[in-house]
């Protein structure tokens, strides 16, 4: 397991090089610099800033230096806001993104998967076709749609929950998590519906019945690991989506997220804090597709063995 | 002794015919062929000019006069939203296309071929796997501007990742199918085997996703547009029309409903259809 | 394997936890009902400020916050924007009209308690005028004598700049030329003191942005000192002890939130979250307008909608042609059907009212004028004429316009006009190197005068960018107005500059704005002014005695 | 009054195209320390019946339409949930037929064999954890399984098949129930492994006194472990009486119809003519595979031909037996160059096989074909029986578009195909009739060498006798040579001329077929000759007390 850690790890290393090198390429390709403003801004000004971001050198230049400091665990001063990081930026908007990311999972968990378990229990009945319809609905629901319906009538009408914020008034998360995790609970609820399916006809299920277990028993012990395999495969890109997906939710909750950063310093050219936050996102990213993966293998006994073998 | 011969059913009629008794796919199938359909008439029998604007009139509710309402510009919202589905439509079929073309290409070749080079096609696709392509997506979309081409690359290059590993994955189990051993054992070239044998068995599977990749790209369209990235005025799309509709909800709702309703229609089917396709071409579902 | 044991336990609370989650959520009071009893004004500030040095900031945002933390020689009337005594108790001004001499108030204090003087301000400009620190607003300064060329290099000695602490209550200051409104930009931030001691703890005085502006570092001379600093979440100020007149500021605190997305701004203004909004969706207006929603605001405000036209593209180098142009705008529609925010319709550059400046134009909407212009510039019903684009940075309403003057160019002109939009910084780019026909544009005064607004288009000044260039304008705004005596000859120089700006029109004016918020009953003291500054150490809270006067009408 | 009595049991399966009468009034009883079997092909409902007395039918479709199963007086079919599990738990056990899907591969055999004893419906009976471990490595020791003790922690992908059935077993055992179901329980297995279950299960049932009923389709098995036996065919009981009177005294055509498919006796072969030059040669042949991908770990290769020679006359038809993973399959397809072999000569008719490419393979490729085992995966779901039977006459140029249809009819009559089936796709088709078009397909080209592998395995024995015959009957008319490989010993005496025995690997034994079962000369091959069951009763049982 840990040699399977460390392999992917190593092949971390060129996919976050990658998209070092991309981004930069991409982010200084962009027209328009960082210092431009609608105001004229004087030529000694601009000479200025630009000697003190090292953007008077040559790209190669830029580039290698970049690297350099990256490795270093420096990211660099952001443009947009003198004086601030990009470590400094994204540490204080990671813990809302962290925090909302956590709770739409789990939202997505719960919800996903108690109702799929529940429509494969009695498939072609109305437990199936019941939750199975809301989460087609959910997948068809568009966040930014979503959203601002629930703060509509949970906010502005039934005045049950705030319509913005993030830990300021209590139970103002309440809301974002749900709008972001709606999308990835239908997903989650279609996919063990499926996999529950798939394991509820496997021999083994028949033998476990065979052997006057409980209902309760046959599904939770013997075919909810098999069954929720899919759905732990399914975490590390559906976290992906969750930071991603984030950008949308953190605008229509006013949320002091990562994701909005991100979109504001693509448009500022804030060079730094683009590349920052790409590649924290990547590392992230890259982490939990790991984090899902050993999961998956850790539950499946024959994986486990077969990569701890080395080991052993 | 003569005998009459009788006429098979291949397992495409199978499919056909399985499909045609689920009734929420042939739904799907029906509102998918009318809005191409549409799509494809729209300059023609759309009531109005696209940007056929009248500042006085502003927003009005449906009438007589314009079905569907009318936006703040007094827009007729009908043409509106018959003119974004062909961008919409437009993107997803597209969109899927790249995806497709790519993803299947380079999942029958890594499959078929095998070896060294399935290797290393494989880890690019997971190397693909682990970039974070919708911040790609925001950057590209930023630094270039909106250009429609740059989307349906943007689009396809996330999508094509998935349709490769399925590709490969039915190419390599059916590379070690008896049919196909059978079909070496008779001599025939590789090529005939990959054209015969190959590529007419993994179709199923790829048109299943392909129909179920429709709907998530134009939902990333629809994402793109919230961010003012989408489609670049004054062309619109159904995920443009609901981004304004949503600001408007309140005071002028029918612009929310009806590109919402539509888009969710769409989305819908396609999702039944998929479904549909998917029960009716596994070999496991039976006729009954 | 005891786990698997555990499994149905952990399946249930699988069930359980959507109801713990919905249980969690309480009501509780807004923040809007607390803060009018604790004295806490909540505040929807647009968005997350760059930066609160008042040397590097720029934009409205800044200015919201910094006016809260500092204070300048000189403040404003919060309704008339007429001059009143800031930190300078009273000041006297020479006959010739350059030499201004500041008394300062000796109880004015720096948050930290520290003494307030005259050389913080001398130390204070002269950090302003370094190259090095990226003062976009440098030129503020530039009336100041020798200010320009101490900045710009020519002269290295800061005590040739006219800028002298006499003692430490004292402070003059020598103009290059009489500048009626010298006494306005004194209160702009960018000519606020800022502690010497602070600064330089934090790093050189030149150095850009060092963390002297953050949580627990900032010190400023205003009437409220910075508490909280939470980036993109809000920003919290509190009344400040050491402000000289702490005594009168009605509000104990102000929180500011960056409230990017004006529609969620919106709602959170009528959720209670907010007391003032930093501006309107447009489509809201209307619906507001109709219920005469008491707490909508809209009033006029310093800055001018504009086109900007490159005379440098041939088809457009013919003052006939953007003549033609611009008599073909329904300025009327615009505002009244695509903006609806009571923008006025604009026929000159100059907003009207700015400094008692009311400027003459013959623009007007004239379509059939215009069609005989143009066939004698050439394009007879529009013929020949080339397909000419109109560039606008990405943005909903930029767009409405574009469409409207397309098609209303389109209809009387019969000429095609092709719409382009960029994303702002390229946007920003195009514009600034001449690569445009015609652009979108805005204005936005700094100080209420003319001059503001009409020495942008001097030959080689900055923003002008539409290469205009005419000897007599150069004369008439550089050299004749600072030079006069009287500000009503002064006013007559601009009103013929502006004529004959609006005769050669490189620029053509659309509209007027106004500024449109969402302002709560229980603020009080806030008057609206064109140059939409609070002064929040006026304003106060007093909730209505009777929350639904609706309800109460009804018995 | 008998232990269990079934009386007039009728399961339907609700189908979309109507109602499929899946058992129809059957009508059994078992008592304590007898053995009930029921024989029937696939489809003839014998496990439906089983499994619909512990209500382990997916419900939709299938519905019990009638009947009782009094179990010790109570009726199985009528009893509630609680009372079921009651039932499943501590008085009937079912052991399955494929024992690699039966247990759960993610919990470890220890933890499920304990579970009937952890969560018992009845109280009194639950045992704590330890004391069911305690029973359980008792039981492992029981039925066979080497050091228990440690192996109570392994997964089941752990254990060979064999193993796993043992597991099953155990698991069946474990709470002592008073009636055993086996279904098919060997059917999955190798020869040898399925003697030593037989056996196992005939001892437990001694030992524990409990009634068992013994499903299976193969009645040479069922020959000497059954008192009665119950002939099933299509939802009906055929005959039912004890062992013996169904095996020498039926009366039944149906059973007749069985008993006389059952592969018997030697092919009278003429003594085999030996030719100046065989017209296949293989010489040390090497076949290896690499293990997973890393090649480090678990040894890395597998060397599934390991060496092997041997020659082919032409017009024999030659046997090669092995058990699961003895490389035989392997062995044919390396033959045809299917596989990339390692090391090693293959001549056909003189002309040296490997080392020739893809293209100049194209010539011989007509001359030598194969049939595989499995013919629902050996034919292109997608083509038709004409397309199928076209491609390779049309490919070498037999035939042209004149006369192809002429040709694929005659192929069609060859295998015994109505011409009327041409447009037909093979999911159409049972799974004789596939076998029927896949040999059709290997001697469109006229081959002068045709590979069987194991191509009766997935067959009932009754279309199974018929495809043998077939087989026979096409060697015969086209002067086919053949390798014929099988597990099935007795289906490659009555085919082959000469016999190779084959296991991890390399060719153990070789000879005349009646020589060498006769007189086997390795104690792999005795063991494996004495393993066959005898489909006669007597013999079996004289056989069985031998082992």
């Amino acid at each position: 397991m840990f040699r399977f850690a460390f392999y992917r790890l190593l092949q971390a290393i060129p996919v976050l090089f990658i998209v070092i090198s991309l981004t930069f390429m991409l982010v200084h390709s962009a027209p328009g610099g960082p210092f431009s403003a609608d105001k004229a801004v004087p030529p000694e000004v601009i000479k200025a800033l630009e000697a003190q971001y090292n953007l008077d050198q040559p790209l190669w230049q830029q580039y290698v230096s970049y690297v350099g400091d990256v490795l270093q665990g420096d990211f660099g001063p952001s443009f947009k806001y003198p004086g601030r990081d990009v470590t400094e930026l994204i540490a204080a908007g990671l813990p809302a993104t962290a925090e909302l990311a956590l709770y739409a999972m789990l939202v997505a968990l719960v919800i996903g998967v108690s109702a799929g378990v529940a429509a494969a229990m009695r498939p072609n009945t109305a437990q199936d076709y019941i939750p199975m319809s809301a989460a087609m609905i959910g997948i068809c629901m568009p966040s930014f749609l979503l959203g601002p319906l629930l703060v509509l009538i949970f906010g502005i009408h039934l005045e049950w929950l705030p319509v913005s914020g993030w830990g300021d008034i209590p139970g103002d998360k309440i809301l974002p998590a749900i709008t972001l995790g709606t999308g990835y609970a239908a997903y989650i609820a279609r996919l063990s519906r499926g996999g529950m399916l798939e394991v509820l006809s496997q021999d083994y299920i028949r033998t476990a019945r065979a052997k006057g277990l409980s209902e309760p028993v046959v599904v939770a012990k013997h075919a909810l690991r098999g069954g929720l395999i899919p759905v732990i495969a399914f975490l590390g890109p559906a976290f992906a989506g969750l930071l991603g997906g984030s950008f949308v939710v953190e605008t229509v909750f006013q949320i002091p997220g990562l994701g909005r950063f991100y979109v504001q310093a693509a448009f500022n050219r804030d060079y730094t804090m683009i590349l920052g936050t790409t590649v924290f996102f990547s590392t992230l990213i890259i982490i939990f597709n790991l984090l899902s993966d050993m999961l998956a293998i850790w539950l499946n006994p024959k994986l486990r063995q077969q990569t701890q073998g080395a080991s052993l | 002794m003569t005998t009459v011969e009788q006429q098979g059913t291949s397992l495409w009629q199978d499919a056909w015919i399985k499909l045609s008794k689920n009734y929420l796919a042939l739904f799907g199938l029906v509102i998918i062929g009318l809005l191409c359909v549409l799509s494809v008439l729209t300059p023609w029998i759309a009531p109005y000019g696209y940007e056929e604007q009248n500042l006085l009139l502003g927003a009005t509710s449906p009438s007589s006069e314009h079905w569907l309402g009318t936006d703040v510009f007094g827009r007729d919202m009908l043409t509106r939203i018959m003119y974004g589905g062909r961008v919409s439509l437009t993107v997803g079929f597209i969109a899927t296309a790249v995806a497709l073309l790519i993803g299947v290409l380079w999942g029958a070749v890594a499959g078929y071929v095998g070896g060294r080079l399935d290797a290393m096609m494989m880890r690019i696709v997971d190397i693909m796997y682990a970039l974070p392509f919708m911040i790609f997506i925001v950057l590209l979309m930023v630094v270039f501007g909106r250009n429609i081409l740059l989307l349906f690359i943007a689009i396809g290059a996330v999508e094509w990742l998935t349709m490769a590993r399925i590709v490969r994955g039915q190419v390599m189990s059916l590379r070690k199918q008896e049919f196909v051993e059978a079909a070496h054992s008779l001599g025939l070239s590789q090529w005939t085997i990959i054209r015969r044998h190959i590529i007419p068995n993994t179709l199923g599977p790829v048109i299943v996703y392909t129909t179920l990749t429709i709907p998530s790209v134009m939902l990333l369209e629809a994402f793109l547009s919230f961010l003012g990235l989408g489609i670049q005025p004054p062309q619109s799309s159904w995920g443009l029309l609901i981004n304004y509709g949503v600001e408007t909800m309140e005071e002028y709702p029918w612009l929310l409903i009806f590109p919402g309703v539509t888009l969710s229609l769409t989305l819908f089917a396609l999702n039944f259809l998929g479904d549909g396709l998917r029960d009716a071409l596994d070999p496991r579902v039976s006729k009954d | 394997m005891k786990n698997c044991a555990r499994l149905p336990l952990l399946f249930s609370l699988f069930l359980l936890m959507p109801t713990l989650l919905l249980s969690a959520c309480g009501g509780g009071e807004n923040n809007v009902d607390q803060g009018n009893r604790d004295g806490t004004l909540h505040w929807g500030n647009g968005t997350e400020p760059q930066s609160l040095d008042p040397h590097i900031a720029t934009g409205v945002p800044e200015h919201n916050i910094i006016t809260a933390l500092m204070e300048g020689l000189v403040a404003k009337d919060s309704k008339t924007l007429a001059p009143k005594a800031g930190v300078a108790e009273y000041w006297t001004i020479s006959e010739d009209g350059r030499v201004y001499t500041f008394k300062l108030r000796e109880n004015a204090r720096w948050s930290n308690g520290d003494p307030h003087n005259a050389h913080d301000y001398v130390w204070s400009w002269w950090r302003a005028l370094q190259p090095a620190l990226g003062n976009l607003y440098a030129y503020m300064y530039f009336s100041i004598d020798n200010a320009k060329e101490y900045y710009e290099g020519t002269i290295t000695d800061f005590d040739q700049v006219g800028i002298k602490a006499l003692d430490d209550f004292t402070l003059q200051v020598t103009l290059s030329n009489p500048t009626p409104y010298f006494l306005q930009l004194l209160d702009h931030y960018s000519l606020y003191p800022v502690h010497r001691g602070t600064v330089e703890k934090f790093g050189t005085a030149d150095e850009r942005g060092t963390r002297w502006t953050y949580e627990g570092n900032h010190v400023g001379n205003g009437a409220f000192q910075l508490s909280a600093w939470k980036i993109n979440r809000r920003i919290t100020v509190q009344r400040n002890p050491f402000y000289w007149n702490a005594d009168h500021v009605g509000l104990n605190q102000i929180v500011f939130y960056p409230t990017e997305n004006a529609v969620s701004e919106e709602r959170m203004f009528r959720a209670g979250q907010l007391h003032r909004t930093s501006s309107v969706p447009s489509d809201k207006i209307p619906s507001y307008l109709e219920t005469q929603n008491s707490s909508l605001r809209i009033s006029p405000y310093l800055g001018t909608y504009f086109y900007r036209i490159n005379t440098s593209v041939p088809h457009l180098q013919s003052k006939l042609v953007r003549r033609a142009l611009a008599l073909t705008i329904d300025r009327e529609a615009i505002t009244k059907n695509i903006l609806k925010g009571g923008q006025i319709p604009a026929y000159a550059f100059t907003p009207p009212g700015t400094m008692g400046y009311y400027p003459e134009s013959n623009l007007r909407f004239d379509p059939e004028t215009a069609r005989q212009l143009l066939a004698e510039a050439g394009y007879l019903n529009g013929k020949d004429f080339p397909t000419t684009e109109i560039l606008y940075n990405t943005n909903e309403s930029h767009r409405k316009i574009a469409v409207a003057i397309q098609q209303m160019w389109k209809k009387h002109l019969n000429i095609d006009i092709k719409l382009l939009n960029q994303e702002w910084k390229v946007y920003l780019d195009s514009e600034s190197i001449g690569n445009y026909e015609i652009s979108r544009a805005a204005w936005i005064g700094d100080y209420v005068d003319p001059n503001n607004f009409l020495d942008m288009f001097l030959c080689n000044g900055g923003n002008n960018r539409t290469g205009w260039c005419n000897a007599e304008y150069d004369y008439l705004i550089g050299d004749i107005a600072p030079t006069v005596k009287t500000h009503a000859e002064r006013l007559a120089v601009f009103g013929r500059a502006e004529k004959l700006l609006m005769d050669e029109l490189p620029v053509i004016p659309i509209y007027t704005y106004t500024s449109i918020s969402l302002v709560n009953q229980a603020v009080k003291n806030y008057p609206s002014n064109i140059l939409n500054k609070a002064n929040y150490s006026e304003i106060y809270l007093q909730a209505e005695p009777q929350q639904m006067p609706l309800t109460e009408d009804q018995y | 009054m008998a232990l269990l009595e079934v009386e007039g049991l009728k399961v339907y399966f609700h189908t979309r195209n109507g109602v499929v009468k899946a058992v129809d009034n059957v009508s059994f009883s078992v008592d304590s320390g007898e053995t009930l079997a029921i024989v029937g092909e696939s489809g003839s409902g014998k496990s439906v019946t089983c499994y619909s007395l512990l209500d382990l039918l997916p419900q939709p479709p299938a519905k019990i339409e009638g009947g009782s199963a009094l179990f010790d007086g109570e009726d199985l079919l009528q009893c509630d949930r609680s009372s079921m599990r009651h039932y499943r738990a501590n008085e009937i056990a079912v052991i399955f037929q494929d024992p690699m899907t039966s247990l759960n591969p993610f919990i470890s055999i220890g933890e499920q064999l304990i579970e009937p004893l952890i969560y018992n419906p009845d109280s009194d009976r639950r045992k704590s954890r330890e004391d069911a471990r305690a029973r359980a490595i008792k039981l492992l020791d029981e039925v066979g399984i080497i050091d228990p003790q440690s192996r109570f922690d392994s997964y089941p992908h752990e254990f060979s098949g064999g193993m796993r059935q043992r597991v099953m077993i155990a698991m069946a055992l474990i709470n002592e129930p008073r009636l055993l179901i086996c279904d098919e329980p060997t059917t999955a297995l190798d020869v040898t492994i399925q003697a030593q279950i037989l056996e196992l299960i005939k001892k437990l049932q001694q030992s524990h006194d409990i009634a068992v009923i013994f499903i299976s389709h193969d009645l040479g098995v069922v020959a000497g472990i059954a008192d009665k036996i119950l002939v099933m065919c299509e939802g009906t009981i055929r005959e039912t009486g004890d062992t013996d009177t169904i095996f020498y005294n039926s009366k039944n055509d149906y059973t007749k119809k069985l008993l006389a498919a059952i592969p018997e006796g030697a092919k009278i072969s003429p003594n085999s003519k030996k030719q100046d030059r065989p017209l296949v040669e293989v010489t040390d042949l090497k076949t290896y595979f690499r293990h997973g991908g890393k090649a480090t770990q678990h040894g890395g290769i597998i060397k599934a031909v390991d060496g092997v020679s041997l020659e082919i006359q032409r017009g024999e038809i030659l046997g090669l037996v092995g058990e699961s993973g003895s490389g035989k399959s392997t062995l044919g397809r390396s033959i045809l160059q299917l596989a990339p072999t390692t090391a090693g000569l293959v001549n056909f008719d003189g002309q040296p096989l490997t080392g020739l490419n893809a293209k100049q393979m194209v010539p011989w490729r007509r001359k030598m074909q194969m049939i595989f085992q499995d013919p629902y995966a050996s034919l292109n779901p997608r083509m038709t029986v004409y397309q199928t039977l076209a491609e390779p006459l049309l490919y070498h140029g037999l035939a042209n578009s004149k006369t192809i249809e002429q040709q694929i009819r005659q192929l069609m009559d060859d295998v015994g195909l109505a011409h009327g089936q041409m447009r037909k796709y093979p999911h159409e088709f049972s799974g004789g009739q596939r076998q029927r078009i896949a040999i059709g397909r290997a001697i469109a080209t006229k081959p002068e060498l045709i590979i069987a592998d194991e191509p009766v395995s997935a067959l009932d024995v009754t279309i199974q006798a018929q495809i043998l015959d077939l087989i026979l009957n096409l060697v015969e008319r086209h002067n086919l040579t053949m390798l014929f490989i099988s597990h099935d010993l007795s289906v490659v005496r009555c085919i082959s001329d000469r016999v190779m025995v084959m296991n991890k690997g390399v060719i153990i034994e070789q000879g005349n077929t009646e020589a060498l079962w006769k007189n086997p000369q390795q104690a792999y091959t005795q063991q494996l000759l004495k393993a066959i069951p005898i489909a006669d009763p007597k013999l079996e049982r004289s056989r069985l007390s031998g082992l």
